[in-house]
């Protein structure tokens, strides 16, 4: 499998980025997580303190903010959890929906309209949830794909939701304001994603991920426990889709319940490195900023560059940033803590045997 | 409109999308992957077959017999897009994340369909073949001519790879793959090369639909996804790796649309069939015709 | 055949105490289609023993442990851990109610550390939501310490599980049942696929456990030596019946044992 | 949560990291690529909002001050053969004036036109974050509109926030200038009057039609020209007998065309795109549907859809905003005529109305240019609500909400001369035939 030429390739890198380095920085990342996350808080909300004014650069920033949620989200679910979900923009167009009628239609007032999209999202998510999360692997997806594609169609035929026109909501808040809700929805699912990734909660999820039978077998409802994950998620990413009606001034079946973004959402996470707290925001905001560049410098081209993008990095760097570069980081350690009967191949070393 | 023409305009298309969800079920079957590109080998065969009728003739119209020589034409060019497909890209995820593998497949769709829109302009195109009579009429009911040839193609490339998987050594060999790649291994067959062909003949046949489809319907360069979701659709009724299953659930899927097109609306076609799709999953995630259950 | 083939003392007088058994099955009848792969058998394991099920392939070993756990649901016949009827309870229930399982294959959660393992194997607590949501506290994590130094892998707590020897996987999975401190262990074929040193160590590590933790083990096993070695008692079943019960001693002396492993009638 | 840094730069580093990258698959892919992206580059190539000029008015090398109109297309996606008819309207116009010495604004300064156009793929929250980024990054005070108008509407909202004019000539939905906007001008015929001259022509014809169907996608613009049609109906005595909606994705009509026949309509309409108007074609003929009448809203009238269908295409119905043979003088190009053989000339096609609306979308501007003693976006906007001047698409004003006073024309594809105008009669070229004969009589 691995030629002589990526053996020398890993040689080098191992002398310019020793494994034991990236692992000390794993292991301050892990202990100073509270600070570190406290930090890019403050960090993140400075710009606009310092002269971010409201425009473009604003909206990119709020857009990759947004995106880091809604990655988050979903990794909460498909990464952390193991269920890949091809459904989340349902509770991002349910909450962009239920946020931009009370709003314009019944003259509810912006921050409770946002709670009660978040919350109906939530609850959608617990019905759905009692069906899909029975089904596993490509039938949950292309389930959560179905579930997606009905509430968009729904969305289209109905007059509450303005049909195929959609929503326009021009009075809405400045962007600064959008800004500091994107971000404090951000910090605040970091922030409780981290937490919850400590807990045996945490490691529930986990363990669904790795061997949903051995879970149950060990005495945990499962079914419970995923439900839960997938409950927080949707409540988040109909917060995120709320706070977007208005960002956005309108909203669409189509721009709603976006399929693409859901595929976007996806190799966000994944290009980060899914299963981790950074790893879905790093992912979000690097890929976001790469669209925004090819958007503007490629015209006609920018969707076959990003096909061959997400072709290259998930062949490449199927772990994504955070997960190659820990798995890098603990190869290492693995020696020096005993580990026997290894064979180091370069890639991913599995120490198991069969039978 | 009666209720038989509802659905005798069902199963006309559904034959159609149960050709293209064949394939796809071929390739989940025995390569274990949700080929999201599967709609564009449909749109790429129709394009074949539209340049290669415009090549002969100047203007993409055409009799039906000289059509009809353009299908092979389809079926060997996505063979070999397929084949390439597989060895090149897919078999560098298989057996890893399910969401690798589909995010890979969704890249190859949305790269071919805008290499398309570069190529071809996103104009939608249709073939024209001309009859003297284009429809037959008969007790009532109106059986467009093409569409009846359209028909009868899709059942034939289906039953033809029905009989190919059964019949020839190729075959069985993606049979044997399918079951048990490493005991494949083991007696002394290309796994990669048998995953390959799969992918090929599941391409070459969506290609020959996406023939058809020029000619009764239309193509474009977006219009894959569409042909994908049918497929889902279709495989969740019949069951995966089931041949039968997937013509049973294509025609299956034709009817319900077209008589919910014809009492209801158009507009709900899409609503209902997932809706279906996921009460299906719930209640019988093996399919209509579906092998038991494997842990 | 075996080294140590003594009567456990203890045995005799545990048998007969149907009412304070840790499991009892009555009866239980499991179908496939036409085929009857576990047909009426009750079985019984006192606190404390070291039970052992053995048969020929097909025995219907692995369908009486899935009945028992609540994987299955058994036809007919009832289950009783602690003496309460957990016949129609689901899976994750039975096994809250203190009935541990590890698998013949060996199952630990591979993208997690092994320390994440055993943390999540703590019953104590069990599923209520405030401890879920809690951090692990200090004497859980000292636990984790003490075992995976018991079973000497004390290095290897922050390595991702999956990446260990399957040997190692298979003390990780036992360090977890310990962790969970089950008043029932089902073990399927412990000593499958570990070289003979490790197997060894095992052994030891199962003995000292039913010693010193008073952990009730019930074991599906193959390999004759290692069950006559740990087991206190013994059951065997061949084509879904239970054939014979006993002692290692007796059930090596048994001619219907005989005859099921040689394929006699 | 590392870098918090500007921004900018940030954005900078990350892209030509990522342009490094692409450019190799760039590469590897471009083998099928045609000239387009050269000319596409007007936009693309001004990269990074660099210039540090406090407004739209800058100077250029050759020393004369630039006005930039900036603005997002169609130029891929399902519209991308409409969009690219406005790009080249756009392109020529301004070429033209740049050619004749640029624009005499009314502050006495002359200025040269420049124009900035990137592609939204038809995807409304794409064009929208097209426009932030252009007034914001590229300092553009004066926009384009992009095309359709699920998209025009999001956009609208933008210039409207940021208090820039914006004029378009690819957005009809009623809805656009229903929301008070004061910042918005559009140059078609609202959608509810797509239908209306259609009808009329049926009603004014001999054998007056008794009833009619009508099929209508369901996006904005052809739910808003359903709307209108059965409003115009509603004071007519023609009876609807079939009015269903259908998915944009749908490429099969059998059904929804079976309808149409056993309730032998007399007069079809298909509110729908290019698509669906091919698609009608064709299964008019499979299925059997013999109408007296049947129009396409939009797509029925260009040669793609000519040439897609064939014969299938005769005798069905069009509408447009303009005639390619009408006389209008025009500042830039003389005469209509004029224009049409300057596109005929630099493009190789017959331009239709979508190519007129687009140069007058660009004609609007100057001559609000030439006609305000300050150039600032406000000035221009008011301006452009009491303007009244000709250009090759005809006279141009607008009404209270923004949109132009026009009505349609009726085209019929006729087997012999072609494409003809068939109504109103004073523009007429020649008798519409109708009834259109029955498929067996073809």
């Amino acid at each position: 499998m691995s030629t002589s030429e990526s053996e020398d390739s890993t040689g080098l890198l191992r002398t310019v980025l020793p494994p034991n380095q990236v692992d000390r920085v794993f292991d301050f990342c892990g202990e100073n997580g509270w600070k570190l996350l406290a930090l890019g808080a403050v960090v993140g909300a400075l710009p606009p303190l310092l002269g971010l004014e409201q425009g473009y650069y604003m909206t990119v920033v709020s857009e990759m903010y947004l995106f880091a949620i809604l990655a988050l989200s979903w990794d909460l679910v498909g990464g952390q959890t193991g269920y890949p979900s091809f459904g989340n923009m349902a509770f991002f167009g349910l909450g962009a929906y239920v946020t931009a009628i009370l709003v314009k239609d019944f003259a509810v007032a912006f921050p409770v309209a946002l709670i009660a999209a978040g919350l109906l999202a939530l609850l959608f998510a617990a019905l759905i949830g009692a069906v899909v999360l029975r089904l596993r692997g490509h039938y949950f997806a292309i389930a959560t794909l179905g579930v997606l594609l009905a509430a968009q169609q729904i969305s289209r035929n109905l007059d509450i939701t303005g049909g195929a026109s959609g929503k326009i909501l021009l009075q809405v808040p400045s962007g600064t304001v959008f800004y500091y809700l994107f971000f404090g929805v951000l910090i605040a699912e970091m922030a409780l994603i981290y937490y919850l990734s400590n807990t045996r909660f945490g490691f529930i999820l986990n363990a669904i991920r790795d061997d949903e039978e051995k879970a149950t077998a060990m005495g945990f409802n499962t079914t419970y426990y995923k439900t839960a994950a997938w409950m927080l998620a949707a409540l988040f990413t109909g917060v995120a889709g709320g706070t977007y009606s208005l960002f956005n001034t309108f909203i669409d079946p189509q721009t709603a319940y976006n399929g693409a973004w859901n595929v976007e959402l996806i190799a966000m996470a994944l290009l980060g490195g899914s299963g981790t707290v950074a790893g879905p925001v790093i992912g979000a905001f690097g890929l976001h900023t790469l669209i925004e560049f090819v958007e503007t410098a490629f015209v006609g081209w920018q969707l076959v560059l990003l096909g061959g993008a997400v072709i290259v990095t998930v062949i490449g760097f199927p772990e994504g940033v955070v997960g190659t570069l820990r798995e890098y980081a603990s190869e290492m350690a693995y020696y020096e803590r005993g580990g026997m009967a290894a064979v180091d191949s370069g890639e991913d070393t599995e120490v198991t045997a069969d039978e | 409109m009666a209720v038989t023409q509802f659905v005798v305009n069902g199963l006309l298309v559904g034959a159609l999308f149960a050709a293209v969800a064949v394939g796809f079920a071929l390739i989940w079957g025995v390569v274990d992957i949700i080929n999201l590109a599967h709609g564009e080998m449909v749109m790429l065969g129709g394009y074949t077959s539209y340049w290669v009728l415009s090549l002969i003739t100047g203007n993409a119209e055409g009799s039906p017999a000289l059509f009809l020589v353009t299908v092979p034409a389809a079926i060997g060019v996505l063979y070999v897009v397929g084949y390439a497909l597989q060895r090149t890209l897919v078999s560098r995820v298989i057996g890893t994340d399910i969401f690798l593998t589909l995010l890979v497949t969704f890249g190859i769709s949305i790269a071919i369909q805008q290499l398309a829109i570069q190529a071809w302009s996103a104009n939608p195109r249709s073939i024209q073949v001309s009859f003297a009579d284009p429809s037959l009429v008969a007790a009532g009911l109106v059986i467009p001519k093409m569409k009846l040839i359209a028909f009868v193609g899709a059942i034939l490339l289906t039953v033809a790879l029905y009989v190919f998987l059964q019949r020839t050594r190729t075959g069985r060999a993606i049979r044997a793959v399918s079951q048990n790649p490493e005991a494949a291994a083991l007696v002394g067959i290309d796994v990669e090369h048998t995953r390959a062909v799969t992918f090929g003949v599941s391409s070459a046949i969506a290609g020959g639909v996406g023939a058809f489809i020029a000619t009764i319907l239309n193509i474009q360069p977006q219009m894959g996804l569409i042909y994908t979701l049918k497929s889902f659709v279709i495989v969740v009724f019949g069951g995966v790796g089931s041949i039968p299953g997937a013509l049973v659930g294509g025609l299956l899927l034709g009817s319900v649309e077209e008589l919910t097109a014809g009492f209801v609306s158009s507009q709900w076609t899409l609503a209902v069939s997932f809706t279906l799709l996921i009460v299906l999953l719930v209640v019988k995630p093996n399919g209509l015709f579906g092998e038991g259950a494997e842990q | 055949m075996s080294e140590t083939t003594e009567p456990d003392a203890r045995t005799a007088a545990a048998a007969t105490d149907s009412d304070r058994a840790v499991l009892r099955t009555d009866g239980v009848t499991k179908r496939f289609g036409g085929l009857t792969a576990v047909d009426d058998v009750d079985v019984e394991v006192q606190k404390g023993e070291i039970v052992g099920l053995i048969g020929p392939n097909g025995a219907g070993k692995s369908t009486l442990f899935n009945c028992i756990t609540g994987t299955l649901s058994a036809d007919e016949g009832r289950v009783y851990l602690q003496g309460q009827d957990v016949t129609d309870w689901p899976e994750y229930k039975i096994a809250r109610a203190g009935l541990g399982r590890m698998f013949q294959e060996t199952r630990i959660f591979g993208d997690m550390t092994v320390r994440k393992n055993l943390l999540l194997a703590a019953q104590e607590g069990g599923a209520n939501v405030g401890s879920l949501l809690r951090r692990p506290d200090d004497t859980l994590i000292e636990r984790t310490e003490e075992l995976l130094d018991y079973v000497d892998l004390g290095g290897l707590a922050e390595t991702r599980a999956g990446r260990l020897s399957f040997g190692q996987q298979k003390l990780i999975e036992f360090a977890m049942e310990l962790m969970a401190e089950p008043d029932l262990l089902l073990m399927d074929e412990p000593a499958g696929g570990i070289n003979p040193s490790m197997l060894e160590n095992l052994i030891e590590y199962i003995r000292t456990a039913n010693e010193d933790e008073e952990a009730t083990i019930f074991l599906i096993e193959h390999n004759m030596d290692f069950v006559m070695e740990i087991a206190d008692r013994i059951y065997v079943l061949a084509h879904g019946e239970r054939i014979a019960e006993g002692t290692p001693e007796e059930i090596q002396n048994d001619q219907r044992v005989l005859n099921a492993y040689l394929g006699r009638e | 949560m590392a870098d918090k840094q500007n921004r900018r730069t940030f954005l900078r580093v990350a892209g030509s990291t990522g342009a490094v990258g692409l450019a190799g698959l760039a590469g590897c892919s471009g083998g099928g690529g045609n000239g387009d992206g050269e000319s596409t580059d007007s936009g693309g190539s001004t990269d990074g909002g660099e210039s540090t000029d406090g407004g739209t008015t800058g100077s250029a090398d050759s020393g004369m001050d630039t006005i930039t109109l900036g603005g997002s297309m169609s130029l891929t996606g399902d519209n991308a053969d409409l969009g690219q008819l406005y790009k080249d309207a756009y392109e020529l116009t301004i070429q033209r004036i740049n050619d004749n010495g640029g624009v005499e604004a009314g502050d006495g300064n002359t200025y040269e036109l420049e124009m900035i156009l990137r592609d939204d793929g038809t995807d409304a929250s794409t064009s929208k974050s097209i426009y932030q980024e252009l007034i914001d990054r590229e300092n553009v005070d004066y926009l384009l509109g992009p095309y359709s108008s699920t998209v025009t509407l999001p956009a609208s909202a933008v210039a409207a926030q940021n208090q820039k004019p914006m004029v378009e000539g690819g957005g009809a939905s009623p809805e656009i200038f229903a929301q008070g906007n004061e910042w918005i001008f559009g140059l078609l015929p609202t959608a509810n009057k797509y239908a209306k001259s259609y009808i009329d022509m049926c009603l004014a014809q001999d054998e007056t039609p008794e009833s009619i169907a009508i099929l209508a996608e369901d996006g904005t613009f052809s739910q808003s020209t359903a709307e209108g049609a059965r409003n115009k109906i509603e004071q007519t005595d023609l009876e609807l007998v079939v009015d269903q909606t259908f998915p944009s994705g749908t490429s099969d009509l059998s059904t929804n065309l079976g309808r149409v026949r056993d309730a032998g309509a007399d007069v079809l309409l298909l509110c729908a795109h290019q698509k669906h108007n091919i698609i009608l074609a064709n299964q008019m003929e499979s299925q059997g549907v013999n109408v007296d009448a049947a129009m396409g809203t939009v797509g029925s009238l260009n040669e793609s859809f000519k040439n897609e269908v064939g014969a299938n295409g005769d005798y069905i119905y069009g509408p447009s905003s303009w005639a390619v043979n009408a006389d209008f003088e025009d500042p830039v190009y003389g005469a209509t005529g004029d224009f049409v053989s300057a596109i005929e000339e630099n493009y190789d096609y017959t331009p239709d109305y979508h190519s007129a609306a687009g140069e007058a979308v660009i004609m609007t501007f100057v001559d609000a240019f030439e006609n305000v003693s300050e150039v600032t976006p406000t000035a221009v906007r008011d301006h452009i609500r009491q303007a009244e001047f000709s250009t090759v698409y005809g006279t141009v004003s607008f009404d209270d909400t923004g949109v132009i006073n026009k009505n349609m024309l009726v085209y019929q594809w006729q087997p012999d001369p072609g494409l003809q105008i068939t109504y109103p009669e004073n523009v007429a070229q020649s008798d519409p035939i109708y009834p259109m004969p029955d498929w067996s009589e073809r």
